[in-house]
């Protein structure tokens, strides 16, 4: 394992420090690391708390800010946080009008999140699943959460930020969420630092279809496909899954796991972008880069979201984090 | 040396906190790579650092009355462990001592864990038979119910976690994998039966 | 070789038109993908031109827009542009002020520059040379530019906006590089899509010290260290090399090299913030992201900038680039 | 058989081109090798790139007078291979082209290519001994003006590229490198010598 750090214990702490120095004009970190929260919160503003297992940055803590997430609450690497960290996020950030927890659909997460929500006064909660790749079902685990997330972030910050109440955020949260799809495909496994060795093994001449954002293994493992190859099986799934919804204008977010150059990112939007219009998708909005990764994973994801008009000027309003930023 | 009422009020709490946190740390290496192979590669580095946080609280608990101590050890795997175990191994200790009287016999005991299983359960949206930790939990429950004796009661629960390979996973972040979780061993399954385990070993001398 | 491509001779070509379309809103490409540029011009403004290989991105096309560059001209990947590139560049965003060229110290490029600045009207060059890994020297090639390239584009972007004269703009570019010092260091090497294979090997427990941003062998190869360490000597490397100048507020910009995940680049902006100020430079501004980049290479520069008030105002001021952007 | 005015005022420049071309692209994979080793693995790629792009105006070019010509390489490569080697070879070509008289005698290629090269050495600032391209130029000059034979001519460009092994780098990239680029050939002296070997046999059959 070949990497930047001190004690695998103290990653991290030590990387949360840095991130709150480097960005100390926007956040400030909870006691005992438990939380990242914006440095001003609005009052009578619904605060947004996300948060989930660390590994996936800029998600969630490069989210906190003017915009979108009031706090995020960062696990173990991969591990979903524990409910303690989601509570006193919620001790310091609610102002009054309650909060919203943007959940990843993963047993862990929402268990944790359940247990913060039982314990806290005022919260709802919106589960987000935008992996096509596994099966919906009510009977399973359903599909999980993943890049599609920061969409919904990023829409609800905004709204959250105009004044919506929380019962109105969690509805335009699952809105949102039901109408963004996710799909992506690994080319390399990620190491989790105190684990020290790769979480899979996988040949020269292979990719993992459908994995998800844990290097957890996917829907099938296959011979590396061109990059069209690759964007035509998942823009189809997305398009298939997204049905009658699958028309209008629409976000197409190419998210880099973590080791993919940005320049086959954008390879990869060029497909990916044919693929849809090919499907009769207009792509009115776009976003190219790394924000919902897995460590030192190569690979990507496509999340496509179909955007109304108000989704649209909420996703083009300003915010102010760390990862994202426009409009101030 | 069945495991009778003795058994369960002499527990002797620093001992059977060692023995746990001993055993997940000295298989830590080996859940992580169960996890590794149809899951998320930190199940071992979960329990050991809940465990952990649990051993450093051991005068504390030792204390406390028996149901007080399990609770307790609940809330501090529920606030340090994360990810799905910390919630579901929670709530099992924390439901523990919930149900426990002061004084438990063995009745009392299997009862509660009964009870305590159903809610990790609920907890988890889960039942038998979905590769997961409750394929261990629950035949550990019917074997204490059944009055095997503490090695038996651990014999039982490696051979229910062994069970769990031919599975297909239903439940947990190997339910993604599908078919393709078939013939791995469920770490949560291998956790719970190294806990039986351990605590079967502080129990057994005192029969 | 792993990546997300259709076939090794249209990678250039499809990611720049992919990027080209998730940022019409900002940039356009030259005839023949010979340059990408801004979409609006101002006129009466110096035009900033830079480029280089391709392989580094963001740098340099994600830094064509307000407040940075004009034109950027990318070479295929790890080799320079040719001169008919920056000089079809000049012929369509000189507006009449005259252009600037930004180049980093490879003799590819600074030839290559050369030849089309004498091929075209004026045109004054800034070469970009703040890797202290190389000893600085009039005989040899001198010291290569690196990440603090960027600084310098930001700076001058900045100054160009408010209307400053070519002149002054070269002499402020020299400026800001005497400031500036940059030191990298890689985990794993890279590899160019045509090559297809990594440009060199490393074992699993070494670590090159003095990188450059090509995967090209640096100062020496060590055994790999722990993140302070390695934070240590780059920055006592740094300090020592900026000599008197290492006083007072300076802009820390940890750059990782494109596989580094973002937890270890935080860790190692911690590391190194820590060392500075041990060191009494005083951390007023910070950037920590993968933004001067090697393919996939894992590893990370740190890049110092003494800012005196007037460059700090210049680095605040507003940008809109597809990989910078704040204040509007 | 030695390089006498008919070898060069008859040059074929389409057997010739193709030559060189032919070379390239049949070297590239071992010069980029050679550049992966103390540079950036990219001088195979750059030179074939250059020398398909001249192939492809082999018919234009082969109507124009040699100067011309050769001018029109040195452009054409200048624009087409970037990189180092971009401007260094297209001044050669260049230069040789405007230095050539219409109809060169062996004496005129000489000087010519004494000019060319010393072009080249200005363009890169570099002299010889740094182990660059120029280390096997200048041998190939002084070969050509003693009168060496073509086939004399393509041996020492191939010992001179060879002699760049021991030697430190000062210029280009792996000037960088230092101590350590001792041992390694010289990607430039590399592909110089195999077109001076291509140029050579194209000019053997006439002499
Ligand atoms: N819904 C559930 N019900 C019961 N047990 C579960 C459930 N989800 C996960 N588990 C158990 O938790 C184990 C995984 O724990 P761990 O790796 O620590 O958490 P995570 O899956 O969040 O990374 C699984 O092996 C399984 O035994
Ligand atoms: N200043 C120079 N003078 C002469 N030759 C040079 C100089 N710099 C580089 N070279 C030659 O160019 C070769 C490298 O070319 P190439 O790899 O195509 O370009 P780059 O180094 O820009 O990647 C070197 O092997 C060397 O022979
Ligand atoms: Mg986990
Ligand atoms: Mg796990
Ligand atoms: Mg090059
Ligand atoms: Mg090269």
């Amino acid at each position: 394992m070949k990497k930047f750090i001190n004690a695998v214990d103290d990653v991290l702490t030590e990387s949360l420090n840095g991130f709150a120095a480097a960005h100390s004009d926007i956040v400030t970190l909870g006691g005992g690391h438990k939380f990242i929260r914006r440095k001003t919160l609005k009052s009578g503003k619904v605060a947004l708390i996300s948060g989930g297992g660390s590994g996936h940055e800029p998600l969630h803590g490069g989210l906190v800010g003017h915009g979108m997430l009031d706090a995020a609450c960062p696990g173990q690497v991969f591990t979903s946080p524990t409910p303690d960290q989601m509570m006193e996020a919620v001790a310091e950030v609610n102002t009054g009008a309650g909060c919203l927890f943007i959940v990843k659909n993963y047993e862990g997460d929402v268990m944790n999140f359940d247990m913060a929500a039982e314990m806290s006064e005022g919260i709802m909660q919106v589960i987000t699943n935008d992996d096509v790749a596994v099966e919906d079902s009510l009977y399973t685990t359903g599909r999980r959460g993943v890049a599609g997330t920061l969409v919904v972030e990023k829409i609800l910050g905004a709204a959250a930020e105009e004044g919506l109440a929380l019962k109105e955020l969690k509805e335009l949260g699952d809105k949102v969420n039901r109408v963004t799809r996710s799909m992506g495909v690994a080319l390399t496994s990620c190491t989790v630092p105190a684990a020290g060795k790769p979480n899979f093994e996988i040949a020269e001449d292979e990719m993992e279809f459908g994995v998800g954002i844990h290097g957890e293994p996917g829907r099938r493992r296959g011979k590396l496909l061109p990059a069209d190859a690759i964007a035509e099986e998942i823009c189809a799934a997305i398009v298939d899954d997204l049905g009658a919804a699958a028309k209008g204008n629409a976000l197409l977010f190419v998210n880099g796991f973590g080791a993919t150059p940005s320049m086959e990112l954008y390879l990869m939007y060029n497909s990916a972008r044919k693929m849809f219009e090919k499907h009769g998708v207009t792509i009115a909005r776009s976003m190219v880069g790394s924000y919902v990764t897995s460590l030192d994973m190569a690979g990507a994801s496509i999340t496509l979201t179909i955007l109304d008009d108000h989704a649209a000027k909420l996703w083009d309003a300003p915010v102010h984090t760390a990862a994202l930023r426009w409009g101030m | 040396m069945t495991m009778d009422a003795a058994a369960v009020t002499n527990i002797d709490l620093t001992t059977l906190i060692t023995a746990v946190a001993d055993t997940m740390a000295a298989h830590a290496d080996e859940l992580t790579a169960l996890d590794q192979a149809i899951g998320d590669g930190d199940h071992g580095l979960n329990m050991k650092r809940g465990f952990e946080a649990v051993r450093a609280e051991t005068a504390t608990l030792a204390e406390k009355p028996l149901p007080e101590a399990l609770k307790a050890i609940g809330t501090k795997l529920v606030m340090t462990v994360g990810g799905a175990s910390g919630p579901l191994f929670g709530t099992l200790f924390m439901a523990l001592g919930k149900e426990l009287p002061a004084e438990p016999g063995r009745a009392d005991f299997s009862a509660a864990l009964a009870k305590a299983i159903d809610a990790v359960a609920a907890r988890g949206k889960s039942q038998a038979g979905q590769k997961t930790m409750l394929d261990v939990l629950y035949p550990v429950q019917t074997a204490v119910a059944a009055g095997k004796t503490t090695p038996e009661v651990a014999d039982i629960a490696d051979q229910a976690a062994e069970a769990t390979k031919p599975l297909k996973a239903i439940r947990g972040r190997a339910s993604v994998l599908g078919d393709r979780s078939i013939g791995h061993m469920d770490p949560g399954a291998r956790s719970s039966a190294l806990i039986t385990r351990a605590i079967a070993g502080t129990l057994e001398p005192r029969v």
